[in-house]
């Protein structure tokens, strides 16, 4: 027992070494390839605001005070958004240094979403010189609501939060701190100190199924000859379900026999689980499929991988991942959280967000859409790049009007 | 019902045989402590540790093998505690068990944003090869099921051919079957009951290692925070439900994976997806119904610790 | 006398939990943090004001009554580890008279406690009856059901019961009247620590009080006493999974009613686990269940300031966490280490 | 053993101030103990003297607290069976220490198995039980299981076991409880052998007759303590008894003849199985009157243990007829046939009798809980249980219980009283008593023997089912003979013989290993 003792002594050493190693290990993480915050490209694609002027909002909730720059910047563009900072700040004077809380309702890492509202957050910090109170990654459900008020009562003046699932957390909260403003993305409230974003995914889901439909019948390598595009969703709940409604309608509206083959995981783990995402992506692929799309976060990551080792294709989603597998991933369904949540600071910075209302991100302002980066332009094939933009026009002018599966 | 026919083919079988593989490894580490009358709930944790050194240490070294094998002293590090807490120190072994797999969960999100800076998810850049049966490939269905699969699928099953010769063929077999039947009698008969029982620990950790290592480094090739998903209580189930045997062991792995290939294949066929994820579950509980009947592994269930108790009655 | 006894029976748990925040202090320090800070928000915070004491009531009160779901089945040598999924369908069950009953408070709130109860009792009966009359293993079965329990929660609130605003996997909010009552703003600290705490009051009578809790503590003591005493240990059993159900049920149902106001998927953060962790830590007896809790409860709300007041994240916690459990069960440590002592003074 | 003894040598095992304080009992205080080289050394004391904790010490199963143990003059650290076994040191269980699922030759190489590379050797295996066999003249079958054979040869595979690892000091703790009068003699005859083959042996036993029929020299325990140790042939009987107890024993079971009455229980060709599904019970006839003792005979795994549940309930019979008080009862409940008046003293404690983690209160409501004076409703009345254990156990004088005590820290005979205590309370008609003093020290079975009969005379109907031939014959008014699942012959008791007894215990002479 002797041994069984200085076994377990040599345990904690060893963790203790470990973790007191991580001054000299870190740097060398630096350059993790995949790492979602602050890694490489497109997580940190910059829009220059253009204007804010104060009177936008004034009419009825439309378009949001802000011009983005086309999406496919990417590459060096970090070093552009920080030489547009003394434009940003430059030129309007009148922005005032705000303190931001962000409140995440999971985790960071997930090379969507939550990395994706971070990334809005930090440029704000960066460009308008706005003071990070606090970050909270707080997956436990049963702790959201005081996690909330809990931030509410630091010195943040600003808190940002999104999804769903906080609804109700954020509808109890928000009345008690009227002298607060909340910036609430992916979601609504009806609350006279919160500021909406709502995205129209289903719009963007659209153009990923031309995309694929398009793409299973073009004459990139290896397909499958079948008319078959896939879509695999972390959860079959309705949220997820907005995506793979406006998928299928993209990939029918570029030709109404393509078959769309949908999957979903459950469970708890239902978005944590990329092996059992890759085997529902397998099994799609197996059936015919040529271009599976991700609705499925960290799940959704086995399924790219699953395209990459089928030698098809793939469709990332919220954040760009085309560069996690070059060629195989042909674009992702981009959800510019980082954008939005970025605007509205923004304003809020100098004095033009109104809260109450909602800011609509969607095609028409680049809130959501594909990620046409280098990799896009080099493996899209051009029939498929013209039919995505037939696509855009075509909903901007009204002419589709996509499904939706909220409400 | 042609849906659910449509999908039975051969390639079903050698998903199934992936998709069992993780289950199987951990389960076969896990039918090594029940033998030796230690009920195992750690593997959960020990799978989770090991899938997430083992892509940590192939992304820091460059070689999936190094990664293995760092996926499995780790797995084993939690085993020695595993083993020391509850067989040294008489702890409860389900408590001590839930507490590792705690300590996995949250140590592996420590780690990882200490060394990788992400809660979330990262790629160790290389897998295990799989095993291509070059000609065996082209054979019809045999090539469909074995032709081409990740190098732990066969580890897993020749580990079921090497459990079963150890238990039942060799000393160290019978020392192990001897403690877990009637601890008391093997350590009169000079068998170092609590050491065969911690050898046994640590053979589960490597084993369920390997599971894990099987998910991170085999089946896909990255790392994602929870991302063995309960399937250290699958293989916990598919071992109390092979009677710890390594064969029946085997079986139930397989069966469960077979239940769950049909599951993943049957999604894309319309039907709704919350029933047919329920398959894998409930073809298991019919099966153990159907299977059961008679045997009863209660026995096994008590802490290594009950048979050490000083017998004032018979004193 | 007694005095000293009591003192040396309630000695070796304190100075295992003083051996395993030792360990905690080292790694923490490792991380670079001050373990006083962080052992200060950890366990000193959640009790320094009403508010946070709030935070600790809450998650209080799941782990109660998951830790006596698990105590009872234990009591009759049945393994429950499917509280988890009876406590999701006993949260739907509630959750669904919330939301289409229209009844007063005092009528609705027991209609629904009840009838979540009822349908967690009937989960649980499935794995007690395959174990009673098939013999087959309750470890298995439970877990299994479990995942079943998930994947029927998220059907019934996606599709027959899913709300028209629904963006994602929950059902409508309950009636106003069937909140539990909310006694320490803002916290949402309700009701259900009363109910808890007498639940724990009523298992400690059913047990020691009754025959229907003598013949569950023989059956789990030693079954064939029990059946040689006239027990049916089969109808126990049966008996002891219900009752197990019907606390887990409740444990939904209760976290329904008082804390989220309607069902969602994923709505636990595994009570239904810690249950176990917490029953087994207070040696399975209903009294000494609510104190387990408690420190449980108080590391959970600790996690969160932990995770506010310093660099650390929450999953540190867990790790913390882990930690205490292992030393604080482990009964042989400090007999362990005297022996050692007693061999190095020898040897 | 008759030069030997007369030839002092050095003592080969020499323990000195041994102490062993268990949780609330002093198992051993300061005892001396020598064993010479050469002898069969008789350690006797009543259950709870601390005899077998000596022992266990001594094989390393204990720490003793305090004490030396020197082995071959010099002094040794034993802390576990291993060390021990190193020593030369051996020990056969009273509980036997063997895996039932193993084969004979595995369960004795188990710990020192023969290899061919990696693996077991089971060939060599196989060589070596037979050539132990021969050896010590051993008879066992190396391939069968040990849960297919009896309890005698079970026995020998244990001796072997002890003997395949090369000890020179044997310890048999309480050999011949399961054993019949025959293969006792057996039993001592192999025990003389290995003495002449230069082995030592200690033979812990409370019999009396055995130690004066086997061995050279008796020390004799009580309370823990060394009481003395004597040349066996310089002592007898009563000398010893008096050493154990303290006091005057009466060793013959006062009783007035049976007056028998009415036929209360009677069994027709009954039949069950056992748990591996194999029939057990083969046909069992007999019946038993008020105010009789009928004694039921038999080397045990003869069907004894099935035929007492298939009567109690708890095994249903796959055949025959149960009548009590002329009413077919065979397939009821234990609990219907305890309110029927039918009460058992099961034959294993342990395993039905007790509940070894509860308190004795607990113990002793067992079967009455549910009912008036102790239940009212679905309320269990705490200060009821508490004066009803209080009253069983003044009633029966358990001693160190009080109602909170948990009852597995008593001795095995006060273990055993709570359970005659309860089972004796419900006033029965029918008592179904097995093995009711296995285990029991000396004092005790003097009181439960007497409390048979005093049941017996009040009207109740006995069956007592046990493997202490002597028990049987001096406590039954009838006694019946069950060999491989049926009763082959019925005695008048006192008009039977112990050896005619063996011989039908062994199939009536046809003599099957």
């Amino acid at each position: 027992m002797t041994r069984e003792f200085a076994l377990f002594l040599l345990i904690v050493s060893m963790l203790l070494a470990a973790c007191g190693q991580d001054a000299a290990t870190t740097p060398s993480t630096g350059d993790v390839a995949p790492v979602g915050t602050g890694g490489p490209g497109p997580t940190t694609v910059p829009i220059t605001p253009q204007e804010t002027q104060a009177g936008t909002g004034g009419g009825t909730a439309e378009v949001p005070a802000s011009e983005t720059e086309t999406m496919p910047g990417t590459g060096a563009t970090g070093t552009a958004g920080a030489g547009a900072l003394p434009d940003a700040t430059g030129t309007t004077g009148a922005t005032r240094q705000i303190k931001v809380a962000l409140m995440l309702n999971g985790t960071l890492g997930d090379k969507g979403f939550f990395d994706s509202a971070k990334a809005g957050v930090d440029r704000a910090e960066k460009e308008l010189g706005a003071e990070v109170v606090q970050v909270v990654e707080e997956p436990d459900r049963s702790n959201w609501e005081p996690t909330l008020r809990q931030l509410a009562d630091t010195e943040a003046d600003v808190i940002v939060l999104g999804t769903f699932d906080m609804s109700d957390a954020l509808n109890a909260v928000a009345p008690e701190y009227e002298d607060k403003t909340f910036i609430f993305f992916d979601a609504t409230v009806d609350q006279p100190n919160v500021a909406n974003i709502v995205y129209s995914q289903n719009e963007g889901s659209f153009l990923a199924g031309v995309l694929a439909s398009c793409a299973s019948q073009s004459d990139l390598e290896n397909l499958s000859g079948e008319n078959v595009v896939g879509a695999v969703g972390g959860s079959n709940i309705p949220v997820i379900n907005d995506f793979i409604v406006g998928y299928e309608q993209g990939a029918k509206y570029f030709n109404k026999d393509t078959k769309v083959l949908k999957s979903y995981n459950s469970g708890p783990q239902a978005f944590e689980d990329p092996a059992k995402g890759k085997e529902l992506a397998l099994a799609q692929f197996d059936q015919g499929a040529n271009v599976v799309f991700n609705v499925a976060g960290k799940t959704g990551l086995g399924v790219l991988e699953a395209a990459a080792d089928e030698g098809r294709y793939s469709i990332g989603v919220d954040q760009n991942q085309n560069n996690l597998h070059p060629g195989s991933v042909l674009s992702s369904m981009l959800k510019r959280v980082d954008n939005s949540v970025f605007d509205l600071l923004q304003m809020e910075a100098t004095g033009g967000l109104e809260t109450g209302k909602t800011y609509p991100y969607g095609i028409q302002n680049e809130g959501v859409g594909l990620a046409q980066d280098e990799l896009y332009e080099q493996h899209v094939p051009q029939e498929c790049k013209d039919q995505v933009e037939q696509a855009k026009a075509d909903i901007l002018s009204k002419q589709v009007v996509v499904e939706t599966a909220l409400k | 019902m042609d849906e659910i026919f449509g999908v039975i083919n051969a390639g079903l079988f050698g998903v199934s045989l992936r998709l069992a593989t993780p289950i199987l490894l951990a389960a076969i580490g896990g039918l090594w402590t029940q033998q030796a009358g230690v009920l195992n709930i750690a593997l959960e944790g020990m799978m989770l540790s090991a899938a997430f050194s083992g892509a940590a240490v192939t992304y820091a070294t460059g070689s999936a093998w190094a990664g293995l094998l760092g996926g499995m002293l780790a797995s084993m590090l939690l085993a020695a505690v595993f083993g020391l807490f509850s067989i040294r120190l008489k702890a409860d072994l389900v408590v001590v068990g839930i507490a590792i797999n705690l300590f996995a969960a949250g140590a592996t999100l420590v780690l990882m944003e200490r060394f990788f800076n992400t809660k979330g998810n990262f790629s160790p850049g290389r897998r295990l090869p799989n095993i291509t049966l070059g000609p065996v490939r082209d054979i019809p269905i045999v090539g469909d099921i074995i032709g081409q699969q990740n190098v732990l699928v066969w580890v897993g099953l020749a580990l079921v051919v090497i459990a079963h010769v150890v238990l039942y063929r060799t000393p160290f077999g019978l020392r192990v079957r001897s403690v877990g039947e009637n601890p008391e009698a093997a350590e009169t008969a000079g068998i170092r009951v609590g050491r065969v029982q911690f050898i046994t620990v640590l053979i589960s950790g490597a084993l369920a290692g390997m599971g894990g290592v099987n998910l991170s480094l085999g089946y896909v090739s990255q790392f994602s925070t929870n991302m063995t998903s309960g399937r250290g209580f699958i293989a916990l189930a598919a071992q109390t439900f092979g009677n710890a045997t390594p064969i029946g062991t085997a079986l139930a792995s397989l069966f469960f994976g077979f239940a769950d290939a049909l599951a993943v294949r049957l999604q894309t066929r319309e039907l709704p997806s919350d029933f047919v994820l329920m398959i894998p579950y409930l073809a298991t509980i019919l099966a153990l119904v159907l299977v059961a009947r008679r045997r009863s592994l209660r026995a096994r269930r008590q802490s290594p610790s009950e048979s050490e108790k000083p017998e004032a009655a018979t004193v | 006398m007694r005095a000293r006894r009591l003192i040396i029976e309630a000695l070796p748990p304190i100075l295992s939990l003083l051996a395993a925040l030792l360990v905690a202090a080292l790694i923490i320090l490792a991380l670079g943090e001050n373990p006083v800070t962080v052992y200060r928000a950890l366990l000193f915070e959640p009790f320094s004001s009403l508010r946070t004491f709030g935070r600790v009531l809450e998650v209080l009160v799941p782990l109660l009554l998951s830790g006596l779901a698990v105590a009872v089945a234990f009591r009759a040598g049945v393994f429950n580890l499917g509280v988890e999924g009876q406590l999701y369908l006993g949260a739907f069950a509630a959750a669904w008279v919330g939301f289409t009953l229209a009844a007063p408070g005092f009528l609705q709130i027991p209609a629904a406690m009840a009838f979540g109860a009822i349908v967690g009792a009937l989960y649980a009966l499935i794995p007690a009856l395959l174990r009673a009359y098939f013999n087959a293993d309750e470890i298995v079965t439970t877990i299994m059901l479990n995942y079943v329990a998930f994947s029927l929660t998220n059907y019934l609130i996606t599709g027959p019961f899913r709300p028209p605003d629904a963006g994602s996997a929950q059902s409508e909010a309950i009636a106003l009247t069937a909140h539990l009552g909310r006694w320490l703003p803002p916290s949402r600290a309700h009701i259900g620590v009363f109910i808890a705490l007498a639940l724990a009051v009523l298992l400690y009578l059913l047990l020691y009080r009754t025959t229907i809790g003598y013949e569950l503590r023989m059956a789990g003591a030693n079954p064939r006493f029990a059946e040689y005493g006239g027990v049916s240990v089969r109808r126990t059993i049966i008996m002891a999974m219900i009752f197990s159900g019907l606390l887990a049920g409740l444990v939904g149902a209760v976290e329904v009613l008082g804390i989220q106001y309607r069902f969602r998927a994923g709505f636990s953060p595994g009570y239904g686990f810690d249950g176990i962790t917490v029953a087994l830590l207070a040696r399975v007896e209903p009294l000494a269940i609510p104190l387990a809790a408690l420190l449980f409860a108080a590391l959970r709300a600790g996690a969160s300031i932990v995770q506010l007041n310093t660099e650390l994240g929450r999953e540190v916690v867990d790790v913390l966490q882990a930690i205490i459990i292992l030393f604080v069960t482990a009964e042989g440590l400090w007999y362990f280490l005297r022996r050692r002592r007693a061999l190095w003074a020898s040897g | 053993m008759s030069g030997d003894a007369n030839a002092p040598s050095a003592p080969i095992v020499r323990m000195r101030g041994i102490t062993k304080q268990f949780p609330g009992v002093l198992a051993n205080d300061a005892v001396d103990f020598d064993l010479r080289e050469r002898e069969v050394h008789a350690l006797v004391g009543e259950n709870g003297a601390g005899k077998s904790t000596l022992m266990k010490i001594l094989f390393g199963l204990y720490t003793s607290d305090s004490g030396t143990i020197e082995v071959d003059s010099r002094e040794v650290q034993i802390a576990t069976p291993q060390n021990a076994l190193d020593l030369g040191i051996g020990m056969v269980h009273q509980h036997f220490m063997l895996i039932p699922s193993l084969t004979v030759a595995e369960n004795i190489v188990l710990g020192a198995e023969p290899r061919r590379g990696p693996f077991l050797d089971l060939s060599r295996s196989i060589q070596r039980t037979r050539e132990l066999s021969d050896r010590y003249g051993l008879r066992v079958r190396p391939e069968a299981t040990v849960q297919s054979i009896s309890v005698g040869q079970r026995q020998r595979v244990e001796i072997l076991k002890t003997l395949s690892r090369g000890v020179k000091v044997l310890i048999l703790d309480e050999p011949t409880a399961v054993l019949t009068p025959q293969e006792t003699d057996d039993l001592f005859r192999v025990l003389r052998g290995l003495v002449s083959q230069g082995m030592s042996v200690v033979l812990i036993t409370h019999k009396l007759r055995e130690v004066l029929a086997a061995s050279d020299r008796v020390t004799v325990m009580r309370a823990g303590r060394h009481i003395g140790t004597v040349d066996t042939a310089a002592t007898d009987t009563e000398e010893l008894a008096r050493m154990m107890v303290g006091r005057e024993v009466l060793f013959r079971v006062e009783k007035k003849p049976a007056q028998p009455r009415e036929t209360l229980l009677e069994v027709r060709d009954l039949q069950a199985l056992d748990n591996r599904g194999l029939p057990a019970v083969r046909g069992v006839s007999f019946s038993l009157r008020r105010g009789e003792i009928y004694g039921i005979a038999g080397v045990e795994g003869n069907g004894q243990s099935e035929l007492i549940e298939a009567l109690t309930g708890l095994r249903r019979p796959t055949g025959g007829r149960l009548l009590l008080g002329g009413k077919p009862v065979e397939g009821s409940s234990p609990r219907r046939l305890r309110e029927l008046g039918v009460a058992h003293v099961p034959e294993d404690r342990l395993i039905y009798g007790t509940s070894s983690t509860s308190s004795v209160a607990d113990n002793a409501i067992m079967g009455f809980h549910y009912r008036k004076p102790l239940a009212e409703k679905i309320w269990l009345l705490k200060g009821r249980v508490i004066s009803w254990a209080r009253k069983l156990i003044q009633g029966f004088d358990v001693r160190g219980a009080r109602p909170d005590t948990l009852i597995g820290s008593l001795s095995g005979g006060n273990m055993q009283k709570v359970v005659l205590a309860r089972e004796m309370s419900r006033q029965p008609n029918v008592l179904i008593a097995a093995q009711p003093t296995r285990g029991v020290d000396v004092g005790a079975i003097e009181f439960i023997h007497s409390k048979l009969i005093e049941y017996r005379d009040a009207g109740a109907a006995v069956l007592l089912i046990s493997a202490e031939l002597s028990e049987v014959m001096s406590l039954s008014d009838r006694i019946g003979v069950i060999f491989n699942g049926r009763i082959v012959a019925e005695f008048d008791a006192g008009t039977v013989t112990e050896h005619q007894l063996g011989l039908y215990m062994l199939g009536a002479g046809k003599v099957s290993a």
